[in-house]
């Protein structure tokens, strides 16, 4: 999933989901980056509204959490 | 099969007889998958409109039987398997479809047709519940008398249930024949019944060609859930599945940030609600008014 | 509605609901504080796993808030 | 969620949720104030409307039981 | 999706899910193949239980997904 | 499933659903190809629309994926 | 939200969950790091097991799509 975690910080920052963005995030975070995924990824993402994704998840009632 | 062979074969024969037999081998060469269609009881005009509906996708070739049994023989190839089927009133059909799709079409092609008295039920023959819009008089009667819960109610002759009236493979009496005309059921189903059909190799019979397009179609779904379901639990983005992927890492992240309660201003909304379910949910159990402001009282 | 949320913040951190730790953090809150008040539900809740109550709350549908 | 609470009292009290009282209130507690999180939860509430949060909770279909 | 067809055949088929046997299946079927999502799969499924993540129902349905 | 899945490969590929392709995709995959279900797949996918179908599915809470 | 999925990033990768890495991922998604936001989140999650409140999030039935 951290494929996608990092498209939704890039996605939050205002910063462009590309290859070399996804690529640093995930770096940085001492991932050991899979070239394929990314562009699977970024591909993918390509004709998706993702404010539209997020927020419709978002609207969804919260998920139960305990304590 | 060669010419010579062909002509050797059927010399004893009349000329017209050894004409007819090399358009039938003709035809039979002519498709992938040939038939053996049952025509009994299809009133000829009907048949002609089934051939016309037919045409483009499938033939119907009708001759003598023993000339029919003799082109399949000739053709050999296999075919010869048919011959088996050539019995009463029948004819060959011949399609390049598969024979799947040729079975479909038939079925599709079939009309209904009433039953005459001595005719033999092809199924189950149920007067169905409901207003006969038949006025009270003799044919109450007449519908008890065939086994069907009729009576007159509202000025009129109804069915009270769906009446089971005869079994498949039972004759057809007078009464009942009389019955089923005057309410207009037509129990059988008039069209082109294929008895086996040939095709590239293999023989099929009628209940192995009846597909149940429902069960692909439930088949279809399951298998594109699948596919979604796999693509999506084993993190492989598509254009199909990455609005739910995103959606899916939006909603752990929420799920962690409210059971962490992290201070996040996207979490503060649902937070300040957790707080304030938390604080109704204690409140529910305190009995003692005195210890409740008057809005969280019960 | 503080006074309910003022046995909360003692419960998560562990200090005991009595009157005094009750009234220091409505205290603190500027809430003018009633003792009657304070005593009801300190006694109210002698008897009532809040544990339990704050995890069904997260579990359960959101009870209707009157507002 | 104690954080979260102290605020909750403060926005009852009609006090001013900033940092100085959400840490009066926490001590008061008992609570090992980090300074970081009250930053935080003052920054997060600035913008939300604390009322409006809980209607639309309680408004909003039953979150999900989980497990 | 065509992609994820493909793994699912040949895990039926009983057919290693490679990048060889995955661009031979597309292939076949006339699909343009990009070998960095043919990687991508291949890599996204190396440690999964198809069968089990093919009847598990993806978590979060499609959030109005419109693609 | 391997014929409804190669059946929907060539439905994304956008290639003809014939007896010809079904085939060879399920060759490409190392299936043991039954001629006849492939004829009875093809004649069966005449009377189905297939996007509807898949996305009927989509859009239902994920069905049970069975074998 | 661009700070708790840094936090799930790092939690994927296996990496600690502190304020240096944190600032890392953040840094290089182009976010403009708020350095108490970063301690708040790491007090937060001090205790957390993550894994388990992501999985209470997966075990949820599906929240309503379309919200």
């Amino acid at each position: 999933m951290e494929y996608v975690y990092a498209a939704l910080i890039l996605n939050e920052s205002g910063e462009e989901i590309n290859e070399d963005n996804v690529t640093a995030v995930l770096d940085a975070a001492g991932v050991d980056v899979e070239e394929s995924r990314v562009k699977a990824l970024v591909a993918a993402l390509e004709d998706i509204d993702i404010e539209e994704a997020v927020e419709t998840a978002a609207a969804a009632p919260a998920p139960a959490a305990g304590g | 099969m060669s010419e010579s062979e062909s002509v050797r074969k059927t010399e004893t024969i009349p000329e017209w007889k050894r004409v007819e037999v090399g358009e039938l081998t003709d035809f039979l060469e002519r498709y992938s998958s040939v038939g053996v269609v049952d025509v009994a009881g299809i009133p000829s005009r009907q048949l002609q409109s089934m051939r016309r509906e037919l045409h483009g996708s499938a033939e119907v070739r009708m001759s003598r039987n023993t000339l029919t049994v003799r082109a399949l023989e000739a053709v050999d190839d296999g075919l010869e398997e048919l011959v088996d089927y050539v019995e009463g009133q029948v004819a060959l059909i011949g399609t390049n479809d598969n024979p799947f799709a040729l079975y479909k079409e038939l079925e599709a092609s079939k009309t209904p047709a009433p039953i005459n008295a001595g005719e033999v039920a092809p199924n189950d023959i149920v007067i169905p519940e409901g207003d006969t819009g038949v006025d009270p008089g003799p044919f109450v009667g007449e519908l008890q008398q065939v086994g069907a819960n009729a009576r007159i109610m509202e000025g009129s002759i109804k069915v009270t249930e769906d009446s089971h009236v005869l079994d498949e493979g039972e004759v057809v009496s007078e009464d009942l024949a009389n019955v089923l005309s005057e309410l207009g059921i037509e129990p059988k189903e008039v069209g082109l019944d294929l008895r086996g059909v040939y095709s590239e190799g293999v023989l099929f019979e009628p209940d192995e060609l009846a597909i149940d397009v429902e069960e692909y179609r439930a088949d279809i779904q399951s298998a594109a859930a699948g596919a979604r379901n796999l693509s999506i639990n084993a993190v492989y983005p598509t254009a199909q599945t990455a609005p739910a992927l995103l959606g899916k890492a939006t909603g752990e992240a929420k799920a962690l940030g409210l059971f962490a309660a992290i201070e996040d201003p996207d979490l503060m909304p649902d937070l300040v609600a957790k707080a304030d379910a938390q604080l109704r949910s204690l409140a529910a159990q305190i009995d003692d008014e005195e210890a409740l402001p008057e809005e969280l009282r019960g």
